[in-house]
């Protein structure tokens, strides 16, 4: 089986679109003549020229609004969030403009565009460059949130997004461009947006991820003893009510693992929604596993903690499953 | 009343080739406006609304100028441009009382009028929102290999938005065909330039962007209509933007019922001398195409017209509950309607 | 009793806050001389002097970002968003800098700041200038949101919230401007932050709700054969947990009314803790009314379905107690 | 090594008063951005890190010229600033390694550094934050009725962000106190100035502002410091903000390992040859305050102390887990630990 760094698998699935597809346009600063500051765009710009990878002056207002009006007129185009807090001096354009296009001119006019962004924890970038800001996006009517796992899923995520009518954020975890993973998908392949995947099977509880998590999940499970099935969210909003029920149906026991604080995470609408749908069918109440509420830490030995670990989730998960009562978070403990 | 087929926003819009029409249309474009200001009081109209009488020359100027599948952004003191463009006064009136007649079908309403098939987006209710909108649709024009140009409306208040700077930047960076329009009526809700603003000429802030920068006499239609099919030209030349300042005044206050106690004294009325309707038909009269009888005629046909409007409007029903839960996206019913422009003239209706 | 409309109140708090604190200082447009455009802040530049009332041009990005240094630098800055949805050119300043200075200078710097905005739907503002966006701000570490009920609750929120040493939004329910209250609380009247009220009592259901909801919540509660007891969260981040699982502990059922969509509302978190602190415990599933996932549409009949209703939420509610099932909610049947 | 008490910040800021200290301090800032580097590659930094050699005459300039309690707001390329406004070596080096003694206690990075007692803010890593918050501090200093002024420095192609734009019109307009510094080094990430920018001096922005534009010798710092003193005096006369350019340019990549393969070709050589330390050196020896041997000696001494607080730095601890948990809000432990700027001297350690 092919390996391919995630990195590769973002440039391929939009120079794969840019090809497929004319409408396609890039914008973003340095993506085009630089290659992108994470080197994920490189080469495209020397394959399908300046009109169609537009390098930007430092401008996300510009840009960003730039996607709408182009998506209206006919493109699809696809804009590069460098970090995902950029779009903080921005987010009007994509959830106040974008997202009411359709509605305003009743499907007269639509905006197929998408945002991608490097997003989240680990590298020490920082509290105002390390973090996934879903919250923003999340549960505007009209727009869709996905969050990349690995190679396979940026792919199939981004070229899903790409084509479809409506405006799409993908987030790609930054920790995760570097890393190689199996990857032997034909250029048709495209994850159906709202639908998760089962990553493995298990029996005594459900854990529910995405993005960096998913790894961090499955290698909790992995673990001795444990025996829990791993879903990777992929969409975010909407979620896959489906699949998630389907499994905690079967194991009785939820645990997400979400890269954000508890008041900000996804995992309060999923809990809420399982906890009623299953109410009185779940062996144990459910159990969130977040940060902590503070920022991200720049201190490499803080921003290991800050974030679950395998340990931590295989430890609270196992606590859970053996119990039917929920663990104290860390902070708790420790502080 | 016109016949029907007169009154689609295309025909309306292919009508302002004609002078006489011109001028109709600033008539209707004022009395639209007063009437709305009636049905305001009159408690048909909910939320807001921002009337732009005494701009009507701006909005004419600029309709006459651009053709109908050139794109415009444009804020929510846009009625005047919506009506301009070709919007009928049944889709404007229509949308201020919430009807499904109204151009964005009642969900939209006053800050929020729509015609694709003269080239109008949503107009936006967010200070700056179409600027960068506009550029946009000037990257499509130019990837598309069109001549199409994009015009972006805003206001003298609206210079002062982030918005703003990055878009006329990113325009000229670029070389995009977009002309940047500013109405200066000279206040921002409740607030006159000089209180917000440290330079008198919105103008000069294009040489921030190494782009032409003019100032425009925005009380004379065939001012605008000049200086615009200059920055036109420049556009779909591919020589780049240009900003615009069009000179003018709201005669209303800011919105709804605003009685505008901000305003210097004396002005409104210096500014009533060189009123845009007057201006424009004291020279059709002066050119011999219409005498001072032929003038009070239009009024008063114009004023029929559009209390017609008014009335077929007061008779529309409302928007049906499903309406509000179908145009989220694209699994909703009517996903099939999407507008292309520019290589599908069917789009147009 | 007096009655004072919450507009006044909202006056009163700001004019008592100025007296008081001469640190406290406004900023916002029109504000100043033209009294605000809800009339909300009329008179204050008068005794007050346009150091401490100032106009600013339409640059919320300029104004946020005022705020926040006029903060860390001795002053109580509050700011006006005219509507809630202009922070979205500007939030960065809010949630990334202000929200920041404290972690970032190890409480050396603070940011004692407040966001005002007038929020919500019901008046046909359109769906650009109608939403009440808390989640953009809920669950940022470092910054508290807050949701006013009427006059008495803007006010002594507002004052606790210009008293606090950190950011805090305030959120001002715009169709309340103009309600008469009851209001005959001394100017020492605080509301805690982080503290909810229980403003009816009742022993089947805990209805939680916020905002313009609480009225609609009030309203349903006391409909025949309904005994819900109402809860105002007042803060929706953090959020009182205590004062929730008491009030749930007792009526075993919980009904949230939110005026927000599922996939945004605050009621997930609430529902996903109440949920697991209560395993078990619960008689129902607990109950999320919220708005249907579409944009606030214009249109006077539509906008008043689109928002709950005292009606609605009763017969949600009351459906609830009798069968302990979810009830569909209105756009499922209609649709 | 120093004695103990002339390594603090407000110790270091006032030792500038003197020209050879002012030469030190450049050459310091020259040799921690390399030890950075070094630090950099040999794995100790974590995320990204921006050097400012090249750029050490402004940062100098700057500092040298505005009091330890005017506020100063900055960015990510702040390390040079820092250090010249007083922050130790030992401050900024801990800071980029993520210890304890770090000027952020090694919460922030080399992004945030940050310094209370000589009025510097946390650097802030979103483009344009800076600008805006400088506005506040100076509406500050003025309603505490100080004269206190901010400073707001930022990169070139900061400039094409709206925050520039809002601030810059929103302090001219309240004649606030503050001097906007564009250090135009020609780059903004990995893009020269023609690309994004369709001036060539940023300084003409001013005019859209009605304030001075003033195009600075960035690697003269006797001519930073010259026009710095006139537009602090301005703000301080409360006659409004100023926006400097200062011409300069980077020596490294723009941030970790970048190559700089971008440049023109020859064009970091021509710079190199007006490298501002140079100059300033060689003025020195000119006036004859110092001779060539002492240039060398001097330099030979910064670099011993240079790696005597880096070798510091790497001995110092990583911080408590409880740090990351403690700085949230007020609830917090340490929640009294607040620098009231101006009426507090206490507050400065
Ligand atoms: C981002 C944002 N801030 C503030 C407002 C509120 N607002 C609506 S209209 C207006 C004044 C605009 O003045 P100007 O640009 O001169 O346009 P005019 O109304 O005169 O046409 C303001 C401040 C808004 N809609 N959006
Ligand atoms: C809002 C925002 N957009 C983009 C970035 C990414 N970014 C960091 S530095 C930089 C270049 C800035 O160039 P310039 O202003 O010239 O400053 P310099 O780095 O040269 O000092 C960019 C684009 C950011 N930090 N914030
Ligand atoms: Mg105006
Ligand atoms: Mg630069």
């Amino acid at each position: 089986m092919a390996m391919m760094r995630m990195r590769q698998a973002v440039m391929k699935a939009l120079d794969d679109a840019l090809r497929e597809d004319p409408t396609v346009i890039m914008m973003g600063e340095d993506i085009a003549a630089a290659g992108g500051p994470f080197k994920v765009t490189e080469g495209l710009l020397e394959i399908h020229g300046p009109q169609r990878v537009i390098d930007t002056p430092i401008s996300e207002m510009a840009f960003m609004g730039a996607a709408v009006g182009a998506a209206v007129c006919g493109m699809k185009p696809v804009v590069e969030m460098m970090f995902i807090e950029f779009i903080g001096v921005a987010l009007d354009q994509l959830t106040t403009q974008a997202a009411t296009m359709r509605y305003l001119s009743r499907g007269r006019l639509t905006t197929p565009l998408v945002v991608r962004a490097s997003a989240g924890a680990g590298q020490g970038f920082g509290c105002q460059h390390s973090q996934m800001l879903d919250h923003w996006f999340r549960g505007t009517p009209g727009l869709k949130v996905c969050v990349a796992s690995g190679s396979r899923s940026v792919y199939g995520l981004l070229r899903s997004a790409i084509e479809d009518p409506d405006p799409v954020v993908v987030l790609e975890p930054r920790i995760l461009y570097g890393e190689r993973d199996d990857f032997d998908e034909p250029d048709t392949f495209r994850i159906p947006l709202g639908k998760a995947e089962v990553v493995r099977e298990g029996n005594d509880a459900t854990i529910v991820a995405c993005g960096q998590m998913v790894r961090v999940a499955k290698k909790a499970a992995e673990q001795d003893g444990l025996d829990a099935e791993v879903i990777d969210l992929l969409t975010i909003w909407p979620w896959d009510r489906e699949t998630i029920l389907k499994s905690v149906r079967k194991t009785g026991r939820l645990v997400t693992v979400e890269e954000a604080t508890a008041g900000s995470g996804w995992g309060g609408d999923i809990v809420a929604t399982v906890s009623t749908e299953l109410f009185g069918a779940l062996k144990a109440p459910p159990l969130r596993i977040t940060l902590p509420d503070a920022p991200v830490p720049y201190n490499g030995e803080l921003e290991a903690r800050y974030l679950p670990s395998p340990d931590y989730v295989a430890a609270q998960t196992a606590s859970l499953v053996s119990k039917n009562r929920i663990p104290e978070p860390w902070w708790r403990k420790a502080s | 009343m016109q016949a029907k087929n007169s009154n689609t926003p295309i025909a309306r819009r292919e009508a302002l080739e004609d002078r006489i029409e011109q001028l109709k249309r600033m008539m209707e474009i004022r009395l639209v406006e007063e009437r709305i200001q009636k049905l305001f009081s009159d408690g048909y109209v909910r939320g807001s609304t921002h009337l732009a009488n005494g701009q009507e020359a701006v909005a004419v100027g600029i309709a006459r100028t651009i053709d109908p599948d050139d794109i415009v952004t444009c804020t929510y003191r846009g009625h005047s441009h919506a009506l301009a463009l070709g919007a009928t006064p049944q889709g404007v009136l229509g949308e201020i009382c919430g009807r499904t007649i109204g151009c964005a079908g009642g969900l939209g309403g006053s800050m929020h009028l729509v015609e694709p098939s003269v080239g109008l987006m949503p107009t936006a209710a967010i200070i700056g929102a179409g600027l960068p909108i506009a550029c946009g649709a000037a990257i499509a024009a130019k990837a598309r290999g069109t001549d199409r140009v994009a015009v972006a409306i805003f206001g003298d208040g609206s210079a002062n938005i982030g918005a703003f700077h990055e878009s006329l930047n990113f325009a000229a960076i670029q070389k995009l065909p977009v002309v940047f329009i500013c109405e200066n009526n000279l206040y921002g809700e409740y607030s006159r330039i000089n209180l917000t603003t440290p330079i008198e000429d919105i103008a000069i802030r294009a040489t921030s962007y190494a782009m032409p920068g003019v100032i425009v006499d925005g009380q004379d239609v065939d001012a605008v209509a000049a200086a615009m099919e200059t920055a036109v030209a420049r556009a779909r030349a591919g020589d780049g933007p240009s900003l615009m300042e069009m000179k003018t005044y709201r005669y209303s206050g800011h919105s709804r019922s605003d009685p505008a106690t901000y305003r210097l004294p004396g002005e409104l009325d210096q500014w009533l001398k060189r009123d845009p309707i007057n201006l424009f038909a004291d020279k059709l009269v002066g050119e011999g195409s219409l005498d001072a009888g032929g003038v009070e005629t239009l009024r008063t046909q114009m004023k029929a017209e559009v209390e017609g409007a008014t009335q077929e409007v007061l008779a529309a029903p409302q928007p049906e509950m499903i309406e509000m839960l179908s145009h989220i996206n694209a699994a909703g019913p009517g996903a099939d309607r999407r507008v292309t422009f520019w290589d599908d003239r069917a789009g147009k209706r």
